[in-house]
């Protein structure tokens, strides 16, 4: 099905048209109306992008689905969309994600609900953009155009420290990015294209790859966020509202690992490898350090919001770990690079499904308690079994349990990096134990025990939409765990790909 | 019967049975929930015994397949795969045997908690979880059921969820098991580097290759076969309870008793063992490994013991006991008799579910008190739990004749026999763990079933037998206690039973040093009477005895002149407040200082924030040139002026 | 014989005072119209000089022009003053400081 | 010195100081007629330019037209003499200071250096008949003829936006309106009506 | 002989339409009553409607010259005088309920910002330093006038009055440095003075020194800094319908005058003005982006936030090729379009007796109109330079047009101060979008002004979306 449609516009524009219509509709005379169009877009959006899936060819690295129309003749810049295994999943990850974003806001959303539900539809369908955009320009376009609606999620909907988290998160990641539009006209002037895998095959000085992996490095580190760059996102989280957090976690934050996938690492091979150790010290740090952090955490989105950071550490660990293991005299026969990429990869897909679970899950007590204090908590389970179990379920994954997609991921990472170096894999593997303690304890202290206080008494267990989102999640995160090769067989052809332009030096 | 289905059905019955009470338990209700589940482990048993009967007594052929392809990525495949060989199927009978005993007397003991169907549930998951841990062909899914088993252990101990002390128990054990797979996981990110692949077998062959290599982890160079093993033993520290990570064992007593049986004394704690022993090929390259093992099981089965005295909760003393013994296995394991700690293990199992159901037994009948300072004389009223607790402490202290005897005796036999450094010196220490193994379990035994009836009224009262669901797994397991050492010593110590699975280099072989002197059972109980463990053991008892039945103002005098030494067993020398103190304490301070000090300070307050301050600060100074001044306006306009001619339009320069 | 320099020094000196005469007077807004006619009197100078030592009208032209616009400006100029005056009742230019910052 | 530079110098120094004069003086009145004074210098000048239209100009436009203006708007504005122009001196070493970098900066470019005889000669003088007046109004109305024509819109704005600033219509001012007045109608203004002829009842009927 | 003819009048019909409109517009004023002062508007619109209308029958192949070289029409003047034209015509829909509000609603507005739209249109068509001269007299002399409109305001007369000077002392600097250039050349006509200009040597130091006096009268007039003074005083002090005129359709006639003074008469002294370029062009990226962060008057804010953009329009002229000159042009015609906007937005919220210049007049505008919150949302982040608006694809061609000539650090130095431009955006937005409204009262306007805003904020998106055709006539106009 949809073998000659023009799958990834249809994908990029549905969702912003979509949104545009619910907003529109308005909501004069109760929302139900933009509640049901903004699901009916989205469902539809996910069901095209599973054509995606299975029209895919994964025998080929080459950009798949492609469209390239001229849009600014004079500047050289193409509506130029294509996919290939490692945006794909992305791709598929986002639509996913949005259908349980609006279904999360479904009654809770009170205030300007079209506007809500419209803001999460355009802001997929420039996520899209992002993730199927083969021109830099074009990609930059989506990329920032993406800010607008998720400040006004954070800030028109979320709680009230809101401004500060929303201008601080625009801030943060408008500074990243600028600095990647001079790099981008750049290396335009020595390509003389604005095409991305243009970019790719050009050669350049090691003094101009190391400013240019500089300014990748400042948009995509903040977009990860790796440590130091990353104090954004536990503000971001807190205060935005449930469906924001979900997003946020759940893709924009993979915006910025296939950033380095997608420019850094093929662009500016040389850069990434002089530099790599930088990379992999601040994803070490991100991942003890932040794991440290999170577990004081007293606000739960906070704890979540830092463990993000420590799992998207394994990330940017995985990627640039390459250069080390390429160069490990004591590999044998299995190079390890490509686990650590498709490690990473897997990471950010599950690490989409996982924090997105996870917030979806803080947003349900939110939902009743209008607090995210854990103190405010104890004993959830009596009153709401069925969400405990949940909540469990989905800790574990978090914890990265064998079983679950949390655990793919992080595992093909630390089989790699120990290819790199044994304390690079000692200080990775450091997240079996602090993830573990950070999760299990916030479980413990918001969901065990004896009730405490009369409002945690007064809970009422999921409703069937609450059910049914939760159900979705704990589905996919298992199907993952348990029967991941789908989703890495077809980035194998891509990531070789990858590996060819990593491998290559790029120094004329 | 085609045997790959047969294979494949095992851990599924398990499966379907936890997956039929857990999401459909309310449906199905109480007594479909125990027959659901009861019916897949049973099903899981038997069919085990077919695979036993195959692979074992028609000496079929040795299953290495893979079920299906987990994902391949980098020409690494993630397989699950079941290796089914003596070793497997052995373990396969006593975990489904003994789940199934623990399940049937599961229905007497939880009979009145609201938890019941999720408990069966959760007990089947457990039964599914440790069969594809055994079963596994691969470190993938070793690890898996490896994780698995710590997630069932973590909701079991945490099962009566309102108890705080429960859900710090399960924690504790989740977090410490963590600590342990850690270096399991490592140890597998070693395996994959050096021998390129998951799959046990082809792992094994490189092994000699790998042998050769070191690896420069900084200081000083490693030969990598050791960090491989040392890894992955690790693992099994957490796993199997091992000093410095036995903290959690004592603690997962806050589960319900039948876990207790099931988990933290029969099958998931021997996990550990198991694995070392499945590993045989790759612990015989290394003698620093083996050393570490063996030093490591010593420490364990001499120093838990030493606490299982002071206890005074019945549970506890069981745990100690527990742990004590799985040093023993690991002691085993370090002098290369992997089979004697099978063998070990397997016995164990089941005298020490044994004594665990007799010890719940006791429980029910005293009312959910497990103070043994409470109890006594209750032999009386309960006699089935009194001889079969009684055969379950006889078969612990190794009794001759009793199936703890044989394996016991085999373990301080190689001991003796090994010739690793240090081996005379652990010698001793299991030797003297027999005399306190003896001891506290007899304390035990008399405190219980012996002596003054120091319950309240109210309870004395109601003090009855307890039903029949639980007298008949008492029974069942104690059956085997006494006769399964008999039974299978021959062929699994000295015979050719594990020839397929272990792998035990020449110079290591204690075991064909003890074949030497072995000349069957009986001779060997003979033996026994006259040897000195049995010195010790008998000692051990007639001392118990002595001080809790006969005397028990020495008790409590010796409590008074030891007091130092009362206390550093009571507090389990210290070992739990240090890890709160430095572990948890020290995290949480650690976590504070990065994220007030780097996070909030620094990199918020400092860098951001104070940037936009500065800035902002910076425009407030600065807007004030704007002075609404026309001749200020005009003087900055000259000023412009006179600049740009200066910069462009000098004649000077 | 007066060279072309000497009238563009005039004219500079002339340009000079009037912008020194913009910012020492801080009082009255008359005199900065003044000023500013002091100015385009020099840039007229200027203008005409060169007109006459290139030989060319163009200059007187745009001299004229000027001239004419100078006159213009001094209307508006004046009607301004006459405009800020009657709301003020002040012409003092360190008192037209309310817009600032 | 030639007579030519006798003027020139006598000229161009009355000039300055006038120019100073202006910028100096306490009373605005009486730097409108410094103002005034340096005009007339400057149109001595231009003379010396042959540009002796624009030096009529200059004396019957801008000293009739402009300054008398200006001395206008002085007057009726009536300001406090004495006390806007107190801290004059205050300001006057910066002031003069600037002046004088401004000079030295100009003078080292416009100085002989660049624009010296030898670079620019002194042109030939015209012709006795020459009518630099008839030349200019030849070019004026040809050639700049856009440009006069956009000196005329520039002057109708002057004109435009100087009624519109200044010109008031005072609220209470009464104007007639002639026409209005004439086309009154008798029916406007008087207006009959009829009522019931009315007697006065005596109060006590009685 | 000169003849008609030769004067090619026809090339200027619009200047002479509009002329004659506003000739007309003045004289039918005067006969109407206040209460039928709409006529003035409408017959203005509707003259406006037709100069479009007679710009648009141009279509210059080349430069075409009239009035004895006075007057040049090519298509980079029919470009710009389209787009004055109809941002005069907007600024007029806009201002009339609010002058009807401040009972100065007359006739002489239009007037006089018709004669300022003339004003525009000449410079944008000169040819001549004479032309240019007057053109920029006739826009000043107007916009004089405008902004002391307000008679009773004594901000607005204050404003007047610092405009005023400082706009006659900048345009005394102006002369003065077009008398040294005459004086080298012999020549004001454009083209003459660059064909003399090309036969002299490099580095004459008259000619810089001319060169540096018209620089500063052109950077004063689009206020590029130290000569921005005025800009803050002037756009808060004037009345928000003036100041939306002064800062639209004059910025495109002070670029125009640009590229006629600097890039085309004075293109071989390009390296002596881009040096001056650059140095006002990085204090005006950081004073304006600085200073505007302090401010609570939005018209304040945006007087600074121009004062950052001339900085950008700057670096683009610098570049001095044809690259950067049509990247001013996109950026200078798309900035009018927005920055007109965002005064539209001001000038809808204002009532009688009520001026919404404060920021915190905003707060809560999505409550009382998310439409034109949303509007005012686009243009905000177009000025920011967030895609997809088209603020992005000017800073973008700017951008381009500096790191082409080789100077990256100043791309990086624009990118950077962009940065600390972005807090003060938001800060609108979050006004607009995140506070609760002060005055919950309802926004009325007239249909008109509705759409015409609707249109200017779809515009500045629309153009974002599709940027292609409008950077093509830029870059034609410069081939």
């Amino acid at each position: 099905m949809f073998a000659d449609w023009p799958l990834l516009s249809l994908l990029v524009w549905l969702p912003i048209v979509g949104g545009v219509a619910v907003l529109l509709s308005g909501d004069k005379g109760g929302s139900e109306g933009s509640r049901r169009l903004a699901l009916i877009i989205s469902v539809a959006t996910f069901v095209l992008s599973l054509g995606l899936y299975t029209n895919f060819d994964s025998a080929t690295s080459a950009m798949q689905f492609e469209e390239r129309f001229e849009w600014i003749g004079d500047f050289n810049i193409y509506y130029h969309l294509g996919v290939d295994g490692i945006s794909m999943p992305l791709i598929i990850l986002t639509t996913f994600t949005t259908i349980l974003v609006i279904l999360a806001g479904w009654e809770v959303i009170q205030k300007r609900a079209s506007q809500y539900m419209a803001a999460f539809l355009i802001m997929e369908g420039l996520m899209i953009g992002v993730f199927s955009a083969l021109d830099s320009m074009f990609f930059y376009v989506f990329w920032e155009a993406m800010l607008i609606p998720m400040f006004v999620i954070i800030g028109v909907w979320g709680g009230p420290n809101r401004v500060y988290a929303t201008i601080k998160f625009f801030i943060y990641t408008f500074f990243g990015s600028v600095f990647m539009l001079v790099a981008m006209i750049y290396m335009y002037y020595q390509s003389g294209s604005f095409a991305i895998l243009d970019m790719h095959n050009l050669n350049l000085g090691m003094t101009e790859q190391t400013l240019i992996f500089f300014a990748f490095l400042a948009a995509f580190a903040v977009k990860v966020p790796m440590w130091p760059v990353h104090t954004w996102l536990p503000d971001a989280h807190v205060e935005a509202p449930t469906g924001g957090s979900v997003i946020l976690a759940a893709i924009m934050l993979k915006i910025g690992g296939y950033g380095f996938i997608r420019f850094a690492l093929p662009i500016t091979p040389d850069a990434s490898m002089s530099y790599d150790w930088l990379i992999i010290a601040m994803s070490l740090i991100a991942i003890v350090y932040i794991g440290f952090v999170a577990l004081v955490q007293s606000d739960m989105k906070k704890l979540v919001a830092y463990s993000s950071i420590a799992h998207m550490g394994f990330v940017t660990l995985g990627l640039f770990s390459v250069f080390q293991i390429l160069n490990n005299p004591a590999n044998v026969d299995i190079t390890g690079a490509v686990l650590a990429i498709e490690g990473a990869m897997v990471q950010m897909i599950s690490h989409g499904f996982i924090s997105g679970a996870m917030f979806l899950m803080i947003g349900v007590l939110y939902d009743r308690m209008h607090s995210r204090e854990i103190a405010d908590y104890g004993g959830v389970v009596n009153t709401m079994p069925v969400f405990a179990a949940f909540a469990v379920f989905f800790a574990m994954s978090n914890a990265g349990l064998p079983g679950t997609s949390g655990f793919v991921g992080e595992f093909m990472v630390i089989l790699a990096v120990f290819k790199a170096n044994f304390w690079i894999a000692f200080l990775a593997a450091i997240t079996l134990i602090l993830g573990a303690a950070y999760t299990l304890w916030m479980v413990k202290r918001v969901f065990y025990g004896e009730v405490t206080n009369e409002n945690v008494k007064a809970l009422k267990d999921l409703n069937q939409r609450e059910l049914l989102i939760m159900s979705i999640l704990a589905v996919s995160i298992l199907a993952l765990g348990l029967y991941p090769a789908p989703l890495v067989d077809v980035m194998h052809a891509s990531v070789d790909n990858l590996l060819q332009h990593i491998t290559q030096s790029k120094l004329p | 019967m085609d045997m790959e289905l047969i294979y494949l059905a095992i851990p599924l019955a398990s499966l379907f049975g936890a997956i039929i009470a857990g999401f459909f338990g309310k449906a199905i209700g109480r007594s479909g929930a125990h027959t659901v589940t009861i019916a897949g482990v049973a099903s899981s048993f038997i069919l085990s015994l077919m695979a036993y009967n195959h692979i074992v007594l028609q000496a079929g052929d040795i299953y290495n397949q893979t079920v299906y392809t987990w994902m391949v990525s980098d020409g690494l495949r993630f397989e699950i795969g079941f290796l089914v060989d003596k070793l497997t199927v052995m373990m396969m009978c006593v975990v489904t045997g003994v789940s199934l005993m623990v399940h049937i007397y599961t229905i007497g003991y939880m009979r009145d908690d609201p938890g019941y169907q999720r408990f069966f549930s959760y007990i089947s998951l457990f039964t599914f979880s440790m069969l594809m841990l055994v079963m596994s062909n691969n470190f993938l899914q070793l690890f898996f059921g490896w994780e698995a088993v710590g997630l069932v252990s973590y909701l079991l101990i945490g099962f009566w969820y309102k108890k705080e002390t429960a859900i710090y128990a399960n924690l504790k054990a989740f977090l410490v098991n963590r600590v342990g797979d850690f270096g399991f996981i490592l140890g597998i990110a070693a395996v994959v580097m050096y021998a390129g692949s998951l799959d046990y077998k082809e792992v094994f062959a490189a092994a000699p290759q790998i042998s050769n290599q070191v690896l420069d982890i900084g200081f000083g160079e490693w030969s990598v076969i050791s960090v491989i093993c040392i890894l992955l033993f690790i693992g099994a520290m957490g796993k199997s309870a091992q000093v410095p990570l036995h903290v959690w064992l004592p603690d997962s007593m806050e589960g319900p008793t039948p876990i207790s049986a099931l988990i933290h004394a029969a099958t998931m704690v021997t996990a550990g063992i198991f694995m070392v022993a499945r590993m045989s090929p790759l612990f015989e390259f290394s003698e620093a490994a083996l050393t570490f093992v063996m030093i490591i099981g010593a420490i364990t089965a001499l120093f838990m013991g030493l606490i299982g005295i002071v206890q005074n909760d019945i549970k506890r003393v069981v745990a100690y006991s527990t742990l004590s013994q799985l040093g023993y296995m690991t002691v085993a394991l370090g002098v290369s008799a992997y089979s004697a700690a099978v063998f070990h293990l397997m016995t164990h199992a089941f005298f020490k579910a044994l004594l665990f159901l007799g010890a719940g037994s006791v429980i029910i009948a005293m009312h959910h008190e497990q103070d043994m300072r409470k109890m006594g004389g209750l032999r009386k009223y309960m006699p089935i739990t009194w001889i079969t607790s009684l055969i379950g402490s006889l078969a612990l202290i190794g009794f001759p004749g009793f199936s703890g005897f044989f394996s016991k005796d085999s373990i301080i036999l190689a001991v003796g026999a090994s010739d690793l450094p240090g081996a005379d010196i652990v010698h001793w220490m299991v030797l003297a763990g027999v005399f306190i193994t003896a001891f506290y379990s007899f304390r035990m035994y008399f405190m219980v079933f012996h002596g003054k009836e120091r319950m309240d009224e109210h309870t004395k009262k109601h003090l009855h037998e307890t039903p029949w669901v639980v007298t008949v797994p008492l029974i069942a397991l104690a059956i085997p206690s006494v006769i399964i050492g008999w039974m299978t010593i021959e062929p699994m110590l000295f015979g050719s039973y594990f020839a397929d699975a272990i792998v035990v280099h020449e110079s290591n072989n204690v075991m064909a040093t003890l074949k030497e002197s072995f000349h069957g059972q009986w001779a060997m109980v003979e033996h026994g009477i006259f040897s000195l463990p049995f010195l010790l053991a008998l000692s051990g008892v007639v001392a118990a005895w002595y001080i809790y039945l006969k005397n028990p103002q020495i008790a409590d005098k010796a409590q008074e002149k030891f007091s130092f030494i009362h206390k550093m067993l009571d507090k389990k020398y210290w070992i739990d407040e240090l890890y709160v103190k430095v572990f948890s304490d020290g995290s949480r301070v650690l976590g504070k200082g990065f994220w007030k000090a780097g996070d909030v300070t620094i990199i918020d307050g400092l860098i951001i924030n104070g940037s936009a301050k500065v800035v902002g600060w910076f425009a407030g100074v600065v807007r004030h040139v704007q002075t609404g001044m026309l001749y200020h306006y005009a003087f900055v306009m000259i000023l412009g002026l006179v600049g740009l001619l200066y910069l462009f339009a000098n004649p000077a320069s | 014989m007066i060279p072309l320099s000497s009238y563009l020094i005039l004219g500079a000196i002339l340009f000079s005072i009037s912008i020194a005469g913009i910012f020492i007077n801080r009082k009255n807004v008359i005199v900065l119209l003044m000023c500013i006619e002091l100015m385009l009197l020099a840039v007229n100078i200027n203008f005409i000089a060169f007109s006459h030592f290139l030989g060319d009208t163009a200059g007187q032209v745009f001299v004229f022009f000027i001239l004419t616009v100078a006159a213009a400006e001094a209307a508006i100029g004046l009607a301004i003053l006459v405009v800020v005056f009657r709301n003020r009742q002040t012409i003092n230019v360190s008192e037209l400081n309310t817009l600032k910052g | 010195m030639t007579f030519f530079e006798v003027v020139f110098y006598a000229f161009s120094t009355l000039m300055v100081v006038a120019a100073l004069g202006v910028v100096s003086a306490r009373n605005p009145v009486h730097s409108v007629l410094f103002l005034v004074l340096t005009f007339f210098a400057s149109s001595a000048i231009w003379l010396l330019l042959e540009a002796e239209f624009l030096a009529i100009t200059l004396v019957l436009v801008y000293v009739g037209a402009v300054m008398v203006l200006f001395l206008f708007v002085v007057m009726m504005l009536d300001i406090n003499v004495t006390r806007m122009r107190e801290g004059l001196m205050r300001y006057a070493p910066f002031g003069i200071a600037i002046a004088i970098l401004l000079i030295v900066q100009m003078v080292m470019v416009v100085g002989p250096e660049h624009f010296g005889l030898q670079a620019f000669p002194v042109p030939e003088s015209h012709a006795a008949d020459y009518s630099n007046t008839k030349e200019l109004g030849r070019v004026l109305y040809t050639d700049y003829v856009y440009a006069f024509e956009l000196a005329s819109v520039i002057l109708l704005v002057a004109i435009v936006a100087a009624i519109t600033l200044t010109m008031r219509r005072r609220p209470n001012t009464r104007y007639q309106k002639p026409s209005a007045q004439m086309k009154v109608l008798k029916e406007d203004r008087l207006r009959i009506i009829k009522m019931k002829s009315e007697t006065i009842e005596p109060e006590n009927k009685q | 002989m000169m003849t008609l003819e030769m004067l090619n009048l026809s090339i200027a019909m619009p200047e002479i339409f509009l002329l004659v409109l506003a000739c007309t517009v003045l004289v039918v004023d005067v006969y109407l009553k206040d209460e039928r002062r709409n006529v003035t508007y409408v017959l203005s619109q509707f003259g406006l409607i037709i100069t479009l209308i007679l710009i648009s029958q141009q279509n210059p192949q080349s430069r075409e010259i009239a009035f004895n070289g006075l007057f040049v029409n090519d298509l980079l003047a029919t470009v710009l005088k389209y787009a004055v034209v109809l941002l005069v015509a907007v600024v007029f829909v806009y201002s009339r309920r609010y002058l009807q509000d401040r009972n100065i609603f007359k006739g002489e507005f239009y007037v006089l910002g018709l004669f300022g739209l003339l004003g525009m249109m000449v410079m944008i068509s000169s040819n001549h330093f004479l032309s240019m001269y007057l053109g920029l007299e006739l826009l000043s002399l107007s916009l004089y006038a405008m902004v002391a409109f307000n008679r009773e305001n004594p901000n607005a007369a204050e404003a007047a009055m610092k405009y005023f000077i400082l706009g006659a002392i900048a345009s005394g600097m102006l002369l003065y440095g077009m008398s040294m250039v005459y004086g080298m050349t012999g020549s004001l006509n454009i083209v003459e003075v660059a064909v003399a200009l090309d036969k002299i040597e490099g580095n004459n130091i008259v000619l810089i020194f001319g060169l540096v006096f018209m620089v500063i009268g052109l950077a004063f007039k689009l206020g590029a800094v130290p000569f921005h003074m005025w800009i803050p005083d002037v756009y808060h002090g004037s009345p928000t319908a003036v100041t939306s005129y002064i800062a639209s359709a004059p910025k495109v006639a002070g670029f125009a005058m640009i590229i006629r003074l600097l890039a085309e008469s004075m293109g071989s002294f390009q390296t002596d003005w881009q040096g001056m370029f650059i140095i006002m062009a990085v204090l005006s990226m950081i004073v304006g982006n600085v200073i505007a962060i302090a401010q609570t008057n939005l018209k304040r804010l945006l007087a600074y936030s121009t004062i950052s953009h001339v900085g950008f329009i700057m670096l683009g002229l610098l570049a001095g090729n044809q690259e950067g000159y049509s990247a001013a042009m996109f950026y200078t015609l798309t900035y009018a379009l927005t920055s007109l906007g965002a005064f539209g937005v001001i000038i809808l919220l204002a009532r009688k007796g009520f001026e919404a210049e404060n920021i915190d007049d905003f707060k809560g505008l999505n409550q009382r109109s998310p439409w034109f919150a949303f509007m005012m949302l686009i243009i905000v982040f177009s000025m920011a330079g967030v895609p997809p608006t088209v603020g992005f694809w000017a800073k973008l061609a700017v951008l381009k047009a500096v790191v082409n000539i080789d100077m990256l650090w100043l791309a990086l130095v624009a990118v950077f101060f962009s940065i600390i431009g972005i807090f003060y955006y938001l800060r609108i937005v979050k006004i607009m979008y995140f506070d609760d409204a002060l005055d919950k009262s309802d926004i009325n306007c007239t249909r008109d002004m509705q759409i015409a805003l609707s249109a200017n904020g779809l515009s500045v998106l629309l153009l974002g979306l599709y940027p292609a055709a409008l950077m093509s006539i830029c870059i034609a106009a410069f081939s």
